[in-house]
């Protein structure tokens, strides 16, 4: 069971549970990106707003499993304040390590950090990936 | 308790997975594996234009597998296509018939049922042509209904394309007097049997069906082939859905023409292997008996409704199911991540919208787990599936969920 | 003369066959058939749905496969679409690029050369349209040459569909220069690489050809797979061929959208061992490289074609192939009387009209024999064969033929 | 080489070299049927004229393999003079016999026997089967 709990993180469940940034503004400064991913029934929104190059606000609003949802919350808490450079250098970064691919272990992930365990659950790597895949999606 | 004298014909199942995901694909028998084994060893040969000894053979076993076939559904061998799967059977369907014989303001009656596969096809024609889809409403428990289809059935019916069994709630449509009613307005009935198949005995002279498509992977036979059968008369008139060698009987710069059904609808080099495969998956079943299937699979799920009913926390969706599906959710745990716990413990069960998300939409849910019983599954399987349902509940519950 | 390395990889050459019918089929290396085989003995599993290890297992494999078919010709991996065949591929392209793009009066090119699965699908689509095919005129040996080609292009050419290789001649298209002619006026290029992807060393993105097609079978891997390599900007514009489960992103009752290319394109259950054992079939090529494979054929096929053109009473339409293809007649017997003689002596080629009766036409034969060499023939091989044709030739002119 | 010898039988090939009935006749009180093998080149074409219940003359026309042209000239020439129902009897036990299915040995198929040797040659079959396919149709 260590490798489900190594999935199940606390701070996971915890923003499972108390999503941060949820629900999305009707304001057009806004960029807004909505994946679905069908087979699983995932559905996720990501909205950024960007002045001057720094991510102002960044709004989340979905349904699927916990590992997508808690990974929107983490997401668009993180990014609240940093720069677009910075927020892509990140968000690669997360999507190499949860997907097992290489990724630079020196840079800070913050509390995106918890979701390294998805490493051991190819199936659950999408979970992890789609709010991210979304956000690069809104800063295009 | 008896046990299970097919197991062992599995090999897949040596490795002490628990299997309950036929619904998606089944497992293969040994000798299934064995003929497509034969087939790229000793008789790899491109069919029908060989003179030599394996392309010979190759070509004999290709056509047997045909009248093999067509006796398993009692229609005749030319009324047999090979397709690539039931997907490929239906878009034939409905492109190479409904296309052209639909026009403007036509009805096609589907239903909420269906699989992606029998309803995206007619929803693209529909839109093509300017027809109208109309759903049969279904009833409490999510079935289709003789009245229910009446209710929608009209003189400007055309098409009727129902699922036989569904792959989500597994319920069996009352086929046969839909069949005959579409026929009293002169509609044509496209059934969907790619979960019928290998649990129920089909005839289809007696059910008088115009087309009925299916796929081997699911019935115990290779990847990659899939059976159309369809009317003679209706072959007939359908242009090919696909053009090239093996299909045209002349080629002139400015015109061709067509082989007879079923060639004329068999572009190209077929899956060979996978044909042949599918002959010896058909007699594999038939040589144990679809009745015998039948009652194994109810038995065993039975027994699974009944020790899974009891677990607090699940809900399951179809307790009536006649086929071996169960549609069910833990409490508060999206499918997704429920799923995760049954792969650890070794238990190959399904997750997801299941190519049918209007079902999912109808229960109100946005997902489910879904298990699905065949020959090869034992009490002992779902005594451990139970455990590890029970472990669930309880894992996902202290976690917080 | 060397000993064949690679014969010992073929199983079915170990029955004593002479196999030189590649060109229809290829055989199959033990690595692919093994692969084959642990799909269904181990990983038989639906892809992209499950959570057990058997299905992510398939998945990786299967998505491996793209990657794996996308270095093999230097596409992007979501430019490569899974298909039942190089029949399928053209059709897709024809149905859903060229019958929404193209408009009355409009221009496709094609030639004599194709093989009906090149030939067809244009045919029904100009007919459905009303465009006019333009056949490239042949040269005196039966080739397509660029300044034939440059005769035929016009400011209204849309589509230019052509053959790499022809299966008759052997004879290799100068493709490039085609294509950026074509370019020039704004005509997009479909080439059928049926029988170019087992000799040649293939880059779409140096070709700059917009879809190019080709079957795994003939390619020593397993039957009821191909390949469409589709440029990006088109398939992003391309509606669906086939609509179903898998390729939908979202489904309501009233519309109901799409994933991205290749998905898109990928409705219902792809034939997924066969998928599989394509990696290994690209994978085997890989490793011997095709330099060394086209160098072995260049080889043998002139070793062969020195031997039998001495022989009298034989007719070879081909004497300059490049790709070992070697199409011929026995002076006044029809194929079909001599395949018989050759298949009793253990020699498989093919007798007929191979797919492509416009070369036949323009041959001026009803039919011929061909015999095509490829990694696993040898010189050996040649001497029996040279030697059963000398034989044939007798027995025929003794009976009188 | 016995089996060979056994398909190429003296009479076949001298009715490929001496075809009999050969040339169509344009005349619309024959009945005329096509049959075209696009795999191996063959095509053929037979004529009947049936008076009476009988059939009063057969023609064939086309280009084949020597057993597909000998089996046509054949057909034309055991054919003529027989009744309907008479021809149609021993077209189906040619066809039977051809086919390796079983067939009434008892019946006398003539000049066709020559043909039992295209049973060792199942990829033979229908070049020995076409004339006499076309011709069945010519009766319907
Ligand atoms: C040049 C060419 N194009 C197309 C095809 C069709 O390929 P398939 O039958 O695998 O669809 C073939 C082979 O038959 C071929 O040789
Ligand atoms: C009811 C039903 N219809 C159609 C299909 C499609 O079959 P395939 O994916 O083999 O084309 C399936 C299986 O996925 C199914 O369960």
């Amino acid at each position: 069971m260590s490798g489900l709990d190594n999935l199940y993180r606390e701070v996971i469940m915890e923003h499972y549970k108390n999503p941060r940034n949820k629900g999305l503004v009707e304001d057009s400064t806004y960029k807004t990106f909505r994946i679905k991913n069908p087979s699983c029934g995932d559905d996720i929104t990501i909205q950024s707003l960007v002045v001057d190059g720094i991510i102002k606000d960044c709004r989340q609003e979905g349904h699927g499993c916990s590992i997508s949802m808690a990974s929107a919350s983490v997401l668009t808490e993180i990014m609240i304040g940093k720069t677009v450079a910075e927020a892509l250098t990140v968000a690669e970064n997360y999507l190499n390590m949860v997907s097992n691919k290489e990724y630079d272990e020196a840079l800070d992930l913050e509390e995106a950090e918890v979701f390294s365990g998805v490493r051991q659950f190819p199936a659950r790597v999408k979970c992890a990936s789609i709010a991210w895949v979304a956000f690069k999606d809104t800063l295009k | 308790m008896m046990n299970n004298p097919w197991v062992n014909d599995f090999p897949q199942l040596k490795n002490g997975m628990i299997y309950f995901d036929t619904a998606a694909t089944s497992l293969k028998p040994q000798a299934v594996i064995d003929m497509v084994d034969h087939y790229y060893k000793d008789l790899s040969a491109n069919i029908h234009r060989g003179m030599y000894e394996a392309a010979v053979e190759a070509t004999t076993l290709y056509e047997e597998t045909r009248e093999t076939v067509a006796r398993f559904i009692q229609a005749d061998s030319e009324e047999v296509i090979y397709t690539r799967g039931t997907t490929s059977g239906l878009n034939l369907v409905a492109f190479s018939y409904g296309l052209n014989q639909l026009k403007e303001g036509d009805e096609i009656i589907v239903s909420e049922l269906e699989h992606h596969s029998s309803f995206l096809p007619w929803q693209a024609v529909a839109k093509k042509i300017g027809a109208v889809l109309k759903f049969v409403p279904l009833d409490e428990e999510g079935r289709i209904t003789i009245a229910a289809f009446q209710s929608v059935l009209t003189e400007r019916t055309k098409i009727v394309a129902l699922t036989y069994v569904s792959n989500v709630m597994g319920f069996i449509t009352p086929i046969q007097e839909i069949i005959s009613l579409a026929h009293e307005v002169g509609a044509i009935v496209v059934v969907d049997a790619a979960q019928a198949i290998q649990h129920l005995d089909i005839n289809v002279k007696e059910l008088d069906c115009d087309f009925l498509a299916f796929s081997g992977h699911k019935m115990l036979g290779p990847t990659g082939i899939g059976i159309l059968y369809g009317k003679a008369e209706h072959l007939k008139i359908m242009e090919p859905f696909e053009y090239g060698g093996d299909m045209n009987e002349d080629v002139e710069k400015d015109l061709s023409t067509w082989k007879q059904y079923p060639q004329k609808f068999e572009a190209g080099t077929m899956p060979i292997a996978s044909v042949i495969g599918l002959k010896t998956a058909v007699e594999y079943i038939q040589n144990i008996g679809l009745e015998t299937i039948s009652d194994h699979i109810e038995k065993v799920h039975r027994y699974a409704i009944a020790q899974i009913s009891q677990i607090r926390d699940v809900s399951i969706y179809n307790k009536s199911s006649e086929t071996g599906i169960i549609a069910f959710n833990l409490e508060n745990v999206p499918s997704h991540d429920a799923i995760t716990f049954f792969a650890e413990h070794n238990i190959a069960i399904r997750a997801g919208q299941h190519c049918a998300k209007l079902i999912c939409d109808w229960l109100g849910i946005h997902s489910c787990l879904r298990a699905s019983i065949y020959l090869y599954n034992t009490y002992k399987d779902v005594d451990y599936f139970t455990q590890v349902i029970k472990q669930a509940v309880a894992y996902f519950k202290e976690l917080g969920f």
